[in-house]
């Protein structure tokens, strides 16, 4: 019974996928975009990664698919008839596309060899850390130089996108363009769910360390809620030049940055934690993460500065 | 219990599908609002059965941040469809607006 | 011999959704079609991540913590890669007045501001 | 004990989805969007509610049925405050059509 909810949903992504290719509309087509985000993290939760299932709920489908929406609502007035590609590359594109995914079928119908599994080495030294969650064990202590260098990369491309504003710009405001007519039902939704969701973000960021959550998923949560009270307008959207932002922006990096310097003097190599301290300290990254990240993608979705601002 | 479980799951996902296609053929606003509100609720029910078949309460914790996402893409789909149609007539142009 | 069994099932979806971004990145002449086709190839190639993870299960887990650890890295990435592409795509607008990559269309000098 | 649990659970489960089976069937068959949103608002607390309150006895602990009907309220907050925006772009579609 369990394949038959399978192949039900593998059909229903499929379909949703091929939908959202195929869309005529591109507004339509990213509404359907972000159904299948959220159809692929039920995926995930049949793959028994539940971690993975609530990161792609919250930042594969969710932040992703309001800064695609709000790319379209700006593209949409100057979207220039597209010329359709020429028949004859649609079909040697159709070819060569099946070959690949007829190559990759066949790799996974006749694996290779017997799946090599990490996964009992994870389990034989999570124990020092005191983490209970193998996943943020991978995270955040044997593989915790890709965590940091992701959540630079993160940073990076924020930089990259301010800097695509006009020069004057630089130090403005994003023009999120609040809710135009003060509309009461949106503002009574915009007030009442974000404490709930403020609480659900801790709550994933605290449970993270013991269950599937964690400082990206929680990070997600929160930037979904500040990004509905900006939209609801009952929040200015801050100017890229305030301090206190681009600090937010920076102290999970620097902070993870800090404690992994103090390793090398405690214990002598790069981003090892001391010995019984592994637990508080991964906390306290996770804690600066956390906020960091929930304003970098928050930022990310309001965009470059447009507008003038004087502080 | 499980088999029955499964099926319900199946059923409930087979029905969202059903639902999903025939609202967002249409894709006006409001038929946008409905498809995210009906792949929330569905999905949150998908998932609760879900976390029982595989006995794993974190999956009850995908469901609560199904919920929250569903409300906050329904709020981006209000916005943008405002902003889109703001633009719209802001330029002038003179396509008719899809929606 | 083939295995045939709910975890090979994903894998085919895997592959489909490779096909299918890859497809869809070549035929829409839209950009923001492509960015999105972009998501659709990327998200593909994790759950192929995802289904070599639930193959690796062992030591009492539902799948190899090290993949899920890196398809969760790798989403934060997509994502950061998606928004400088919007942004890039904006900014193209805003100088050239048109949403498309075909080199004939000449950037009209508009003022940034 | 179980069994009488079980037969509760398969009982309110099923009626649980027969009501998301009637909403896609309304979804088919009804023309403008209000009669849909009728629908609609009918999956998220009769729908939902019945299917959770099926598996409260297969819930682990009594923390996670509470989970459980959290999350529902949850979905139902949340449910009734988008239908009135629903049914607010329903109306102004209906005037500039």
């Amino acid at each position: 019974m369990a394949s038959v909810f399978d192949v039900t949903l593998v059909c229903l992504i499929l379909a949703v996928g091929a939908w959202s290719t195929f869309a005529r509309l591109t507004f339509s087509a990213i509404v359907i975009f972000i159904v299948y985000g959220l159809l692929l993290s039920l995926a995930w939760v049949r793959l028994a990664a539940v971690d993975v299932a609530l990161t792609e709920a919250a930042i594969g489908s969710g932040v992703t698919g309001m800064l695609l929406l709000n790319a379209v609502a700006r593209l949409r007035s100057t979207d220039a008839a597209p010329t359709p590609s020429r028949s004859s590359v649609n079909i040697a594109a159709g070819v060569f596309c099946t070959l690949i995914t007829a190559s990759l079928a066949g790799l996974v119908l006749v694996p290779p060899q017997v799946p090599v599994s990490l996964a009992p080495s994870v389990m034989e030294s999570l124990g020092q850390s005191g983490l209970g969650n193998p996943v943020a064990g991978v995270l955040f202590v044997y593989r915790s130089l890709d965590t940091l260098l992701e959540k630079v990369v993160l940073v990076l491309a924020l930089i990259a996108v301010w800097s695509l504003a006009p020069d004057g710009l630089w130090g403005g405001k994003p023009a999120l363009r609040p809710f135009p007519q003060r509309d009461s039902v949106l503002i009574f939704l915009a007030r009442t769910v974000p404490p709930i969701g403020i609480m659900v973000g801790i709550y994933m960021f605290w449970v993270g360390a013991d269950e599937p959550g964690g400082a990206f998923q929680g990070g997600a949560v929160l930037a979904a809620m500040w990004i509905l009270v900006m939209i609801a307008g009952l929040a200015a959207v801050p100017p890229t030049s305030s301090h206190a932002l681009r600090l937010a922006l920076i102290v999970g990096p620097v902070v993870f940055l800090a404690i992994g310097i103090l390793g090398i003097f405690l214990t002598g190599t790069f981003l090892a934690y001391p010995e019984g301290y592994a637990k508080p300290l991964i906390i306290a990254i996770e804690a600066t993460l956390t906020v960091s990240i929930g304003v970098t993608l928050a930022m990310h979705v309001v965009g470059p500065p447009e507008k003038e601002w004087r502080s | 219990m499980n088999e029955f479980l499964y099926l319900a799951a199946t059923v409930v996902l087979a029905m969202v599908a059903l639902g999903l296609f025939r609202i967002l053929y249409g894709a006006g606003e409001a038929d946008r609002l409905m498809s995210a509100q009906l792949i929330g609720s569905g999905g949150v029910a998908v998932l609760l059965l879900l976390s029982v078949t595989m006995a794993s309460s974190a999956i009850v914790d995908v469901a609560l941040l199904l919920a929250l996402l569903a409300a906050f893409a329904s709020v981006a789909f209000v916005s943008t469809a405002e902003e889109l149609r703001a633009s719209v007539s802001e330029s002038e142009a003179g396509d008719d607006p899809d929606s | 011999m083939a295995i045939m069994n709910a975890i090979t099932i994903f894998g085919l979806c895997a592959a489909a959704l490779v096909g299918l971004g890859i497809f869809g990145l070549i035929v829409n002449p839209q950009p923001l079609r492509k960015i999105l086709a972009i998501n659709i190839l990327g998200s593909g190639v994790f759950l192929m991540f995802g289904v070599i993870a639930r193959r690796g299960a062992a030591a009492g887990l539902g799948g190899d913590p090290v993949p899920q650890a890196m398809v969760i890295t790798g989403i934060v990435v997509a994502f950061s890669a998606t928004a400088l592409a919007v942004a890039l795509l904006l900014r193209l607008v805003l100088v050239s007045g048109a949403a498309t990559l075909e080199a004939e269309a000449e950037p009209s000098e508009k003022d940034g501001r | 004990m179980t069994l009488i649990l079980d037969v509760f659970t398969i009982a309110a489960v099923t009626v649980g989805v027969f009501f998301f089976v009637i909403a896609a069937l309304a979804f088919l068959r009804f023309p403008d969007g209000l009669t849909r949103l009728h629908a609609l608002t009918k999956v998220d607390n009769v729908g939902l509610g019945l299917i959770v309150f099926g598996l409260l006895p297969q819930a682990g602990s009594v923390m996670g049925a509470l989970k459980l009907i959290c999350v529902w309220l949850l979905v139902q907050f949340s449910g009734a405050i988008v239908t009135q925006l629903i049914a607010r772009s329903t109306r102004r579609e209906g005037q500039e059509a």
